[in-house]
């Protein structure tokens, strides 16, 4: 299935005010690059729920999910890849800069586990209803997280009296 | 009023053992937390940060051509395909044209980086169980991969070989001629190999029919690569999304069959990089038969500026799994954000799952079947 | 013992002292050469292991301590008696330091019966096999001591499983030992060993040419790899997994002990190997000299080491079902056997 | 027995000194004896022979941490083979290890562990840093904000092996420095800075 045709799927079956947008990026004269389909956040499970189990997209591999620092808003995108069928789908939800929240959607698939703990250990999104949301990578004492584009380094002084 | 204190029904608690980060057996630095009662592991969780580099930071602060000898230090045991997908995401999101020549060089350096990776694989994965000796034996028909590539690229592990837009020296015909001698007899020695450590009747004893992982739960979990291939899942970008220019060349892709036990056991995860192994020899020789003549670099801006506000995400056929790279550029000359998706991070992820209930021995035995690299797990 | 006693008493020197002293004399002798074979012993092993292993892994080994680095092994164990020897905060301090010396005399007992040569062993028992098999056992309790008292996770995981594979591998090591035992009617290894002179071309009384002592060779064989704690049976020690099993927190000098113990041990189910069903010193053509008697033990070790750098480790429960489920009902099978054909042979 | 027990036994509250030396002990042995002699005929050759003894039995800890791991690897495999020079038996236990070599790139959260590590094993002990990462933070100097810039922020090496990753061969031209510095060490001679020529 083409990427336009997935987003009129889902506009047609989560409506308008759900399924915001299409966005080709870059050039589209080019057609090389990756598409996306915006998504609003609280919608994020049922509309995965529904991309995985429909016959008609079949996502059963969550391929990647990245956390991106914009200057307004947080973005969390999500590579979803159908074996069965063999297309892709790239969902991007937003939520605020201020205490960030997305729904987890580790329970639809287990690979969302680590991907959605790592963007929250390196990027501060909160995973509502993850079972386990703690830092992966960094230790628990870290402060901070780091992939936001306001994040400052932190002195070796510093961190040897926080223990580290 | 004091009540005396009940007596709490017997009951044992399960003994914590942490293996690693300093553990002969976890390939790296990663630990591992052992619940255990007796031998029996009941639950083992990875914990993973120890060689946390920061990759993605680096890569959202300096240039495009500039963050090719991080993309080495990711997965240092592929650092030619790690360079390729680099590359290949970055001439997709500038535009940058190929020529033909250096597409022949580059499947060229990463099936042999492909051999020399699952070598280590397999090698090391005969140290887990106690066979030193396979593991040397695999490291001299390393050595004799390295030199080949020393010989392009003048380095022995992170290479920085493949550049955006082409590679960085041309095939020499020495290293062609090192390619034909190491041809002829690497398949001879990969089957002494095997009769020294595959078929050895405790070695199947001890890997078929432990650790096995079915295809919708390897799905489930966004496993790639062979651990994906072992649990009988037909998938392989090289022939099923073919970049570059794999689909010039003729090869089987290994699925797990089961041989010695279930399918998607320890046995058959080995099994497949020694199949791999042989796959890419067929490659490589039909790579050097024929090569181009030309460029073996393209056209590159001296300074790359990307169109802004374009997006990629590019994945290749890494030894390990499918790496990708997601990259977001606004325009200037770093990326805006950029991401990697290590192979190995994924894998690693259906470990707490796979060794439920198993024995201490066994959880070894199935932690080196995933084959991990931690500068890759903890990028 | 006897024959050093006579040959003290054979100086006039030696004819005034009381007989107690000279007792107590030959014992001493008997304890030195005892602890510098075993010195020896470690020290020649551990070099052979590590050449041989080398060349098998086109490798080289050591080269530059010694000629080929023969002084390899010493210089490894001058720097394990200078180096500090750490007895964690938590350890049991008493288990602790009397774990390797427990293991230490465990190998040390041994040698009390086995024989360098002919007529040169310490004291001709008339039960060194019954006393083989008893002293074998203390290096268990040794290892169970060590794991213990260090207080570490690793190490008390390898003292447990130590424990379970010695036990269990005595077992079937006994039942195999029987065969030649009842074949020679003694227990004395003087005896069991002139009881395989002569024969074609002086090898043909070899006991391991009987069938049913050829399988008890092969399986004595495997169930003291077991008990030597060596590959493919190495579990209390499993470097991939324990780290270093048992004695994890040892080191310096009391890392040397258990590693002199081992390789002493191995010598000793060698050489009881070769007295027991390869003819000890009675070599071909009816030459018969301790140097053909270390060649054969040697030619075990080889056996031995080979095995050890050529195949992966079993698991534990694989190692124990090897034990009860096949070598033990075999075993003891085969005492039957022999026995019968005892009978049929007219030997009884 | 009062020797024995006297050792220094809690690893963990130990604390590493730059100069090891001076009041780090050796074995039970060499311990009560260390740096007590003038120099004479007797003493300069039993400092030798254990001199001799420890470069010609440096056993490395089995602890690769990043790519540089590799290289040690191969190092200790068929074409390198450091076991020519007596240093190919790694160690899992950090208890009977004489050699750390931190290869690879050192991370706030495995450093706590790496001077552990290091406090664990038994004197004399020696630490290469093998690779920039190990040496200075290498590649991850101005951007890794979670590796360590240099491992000697923690523990105190003896070599530096320069390379990102260095070869093999230049392992094996650290660790025959290392044998060098291990030659001139004074262990029952008094330290004095006289006397040292």
């Amino acid at each position: 299935m083409e990427h336009i045709d997935l987003y009129n799927l889902l506009k047609e079956r989560f409506g308008e005010e759900t399924v915001l947008e299409h966005v080709v990026t870059g050039d589209p004269a080019k057609g090389l690059r990756d598409p996306f389909i915006l998504i609003r956040c609280e919608a994020l499970p049922d509309i995965c729920e529904f991309l995985k189990t429909d016959e008609r997209t079949r996502f059963d591999l969550l391929h990647c999910i990245s956390a991106v620092d914009r200057p307004e808003y947080f973005e969390s995108v999500y590579h979803l890849f159908s074996m069965l069928l063999r297309h892709w789908a790239i969902l991007k939800v937003r939520t605020a800069k201020t205490d960030p929240h997305v729904p987890s959607v580790a329970r639809i698939w287990p690979a969302a586990d680590w991907h959605e703990r790592e963007a929250y250990d390196l990027m501060g999104i909160v995973y509502d209803g993850h079972p386990n949301l703690k830092r992966i990578l960094l230790p628990d004492e870290w402060e901070g997280h780091p992939l936001r584009k306001d994040y400052t380094f932190p002195e070796h002084e510093h961190l040897r009296e926080i223990g580290l | 009023m004091i009540t005396p204190a009940q007596p709490k029904p017997l009951q044992g608690e399960p003994l914590v053992v942490h293996m690693g980060p300093q553990h002969p057996s976890t390939h790296g630095v990663l630990r591992v937390e052992l619940h255990t009662d007796g031998e029996v592991v009941e639950r083992a969780i990875p914990n993973i940060g120890y060689l946390h580099r920061c990759k993605e930071k680096i890569g959202e602060s300096i240039g495009y051509d500039a963050y090719v000898p991080y993309t080495d230090r990711m997965d240092y045991l592929a650092a030619m395909n790690n360079n390729w997908t680099w590359a290949m995401c970055v001439e997709k999101l500038a535009e940058i044209e190929v020529p033909e020549r250096a597409e022949y060089i580059r499947v060229f350096v990463g099936e042999l980086n492909r051999i020399a990776s699952h070598l280590v694989a397999v090698g090391t994965y005969g140290l887990d169980l106690g066979a030193f000796t396979p593991f040397l034996h695999a490291f001299r028909e390393r050595e004799m991969t390295l030199d080949i590539l020393e010989e392009l690229s003048g380095g022995r592990l992170c290479f920085g070989y493949v550049r955006i837009g082409g590679v960085a020296e041309d095939m020499t015909a020495r290293a062609m001629d090192m390619t034909r001698r190491f041809l002829k007899q690497f398949r001879a020695k990969l089957d002494s190999f095997n009769e020294l450590l595959s078929f050895n009747h405790i070695f199947i004893k001890r890997t078929a029919n432990i650790g096995a992982l079915s295809g919708e739960q390897a799905i489930a979990y966004g496993i790639t690569g062979p651990m994906l291939r072992a649990s009988g899942v037909d998938w392989d970008l090289r022939r099923d999304e073919p970049y570059s220019i794999y689909n010039r060349f003729e090869f089987d892709i290994p699925v797990g069959q089961g041989l010695k036990g279930q399918v998607g056991d320890n046995w058959d995860r080995y099994w497949i990089r020694i199949r791999e192994m042989y796959e890419s020899t067929r490659i490589l020789e039909q790579v050097i038969d024929g090569f181009p003549e030309g460029s073996h670099m393209g056209k590159v801006p001296a300074v790359l500026r990307p169109p802004k506000d374009a997006e990629v995400y590019v994945r290749t056929e890494c030894p390990r799994g499918e790496l990708a790279f997601y990259m977001i550029s606004d325009g200037s000359k770093v990326p805006f954000r950029l991401k990697a998706r290590g192979p190995s991070f994924c894998n690693l992820s259906v470990f707490e799952e796979l060794t439920r209930d198993m024995l201490i021995a066994d959880v070894v035995a199935t932690l080196g079947t995933f084959d991990v690299v931690m500068g890759e797990v903890d990028r | 013992m006897a024959y050093l006693k006579d040959l003290l008493l054979g100086f006039s020197l030696f004819q005034a002292l009381p007989i107690s002293v000279i007792y107590i004399l030959t014992a001493a002798i008997c304890a030195v050469v005892a602890i510098a074979a075993i010195a020896v012993v470690a020290l020649v092993a551990v070099w052979f292991e590590r050449k041989i292993s080398a060349h098998m892994q086109c490798r080289l080994g050591p080269m530059y301590v010694g000629w080929h680095g023969v002084l390899q092994t010493a210089a490894d164990g001058v720097k394990l008696f200078v180096k500090e020897d750490i007895i964690p905060a938590t350890a049991d301090k008493l288990l602790f330091i009397l774990a390797p010396g427990i293991v230490f005399v465990g190998a040390m007992l041994s040698w009390v019966v086995i024989p360098l040569g002919p007529k040169m062993a310490a004291t001709d028992l008339n039960i060194a096999v019954l006393y083989l098999l008893a002293t074998s056992s203390v290096v268990a309790i040794g290892i169970i001591m060590a794991g213990w008292a260090s207080h570490n996770k690793w190490s008390l995981y390898g003292s447990m499983r130590g424990a379970a594979q010695f036990l269990s591998y005595e077992i079937p090591t006994a039942l195999f030992i029987i065969p030649p035992v009842l074949l020679a009617g003694s227990l004395r290894l003087g005896t069991i060993v002139d009881e395989q002179a002569g024969g074609f071309l002086g090898m043909g009384n070899w006991y391991v040419w009987n069938p049913f002592c050829l399988i008890s060779f092969i399986c004595y064989y495997v169930s003291t790899l077991a008990e030597t704690n060596r590959i493919p049976f190495d579990l209390p020690e499993s470097e991939s997994e324990l780290v270093s099993g048992f004695h994890v927190e040892y080191s310096g000098i009391r890392f040397s002990f258990f590693f002199m113990a081992e390789y002493a041990d191995m010598f000793i189910v060698s050489a009881l190997g070769v007295l027991l069903f390869l003819g000890g010193w009675h070599g071909p053509f009816g030459i018969n000299h301790a140097f053909i008697y270390i060649a054969k033990v040697c030619a075990l070790l080889f056996v031995t080491i080979w095995l050890r750098w050529t195949l992966p480790r079993l698991r534990i429960d694989q190692l124990m079902a090897t034990c009860w489920k096949f070598l033990i009902p075999l075993g003891l099978i085969n005492i039957l056997g022999a026995s019968f054909w005892m009978i049929l042979t007219g030997k009884v | 027995m009062s020797i024995f027990m006297q050792e220094q036994n809690d690893i963990a509250c130990r604390v590493t000194k730059g100069n090891r030396f001076a009041d780090g002990k050796d074995s039970f042995l060499v311990g009560a004896l260390q740096g007590k002699f003038e120099e004479n005929v007797i003493v300069t050759s039993v400092d030798a022979l254990f001199n001799w003894a420890r470069l010609s039995s440096v056993w490395p800890m089995t602890f690769g941490l990043a790519c540089c791991a590799i290289e040690m690897m191969h190092a200790g495999a068929c074409r390198f083979d450091l076991d020519r020079f007596g240093a190919g038996v790694f160690r899992g236990s950090p208890r009977q290890c004489d050699l750390m070599i931190v290869a690879g790139t050192v991370t706030y959260k495995m450093a706590k562990r790496i001077k552990l590590l290091y406090d664990q094993m038994p004197e004399p002990k020696w630490v290469i840093a093998m690779g920039s990462c190990a040496i200075g933070g290498g590649p991850y100097y101005e951007y890794g904000y979670h590796v360590v810039k240099g491992v000697d922020l923690y523990i105190p090496v003896d070599i530096y092996v320069p390379g990102c990753p260095p070869r093999p061969e230049t392992l094996m031209a650290g660790l025959i420095e290392l044998q060098q510095k291990i030659r001139q060490d004074r262990i029952l001679r008094k330290k004095s800075a006289e006397t040292a020529a």
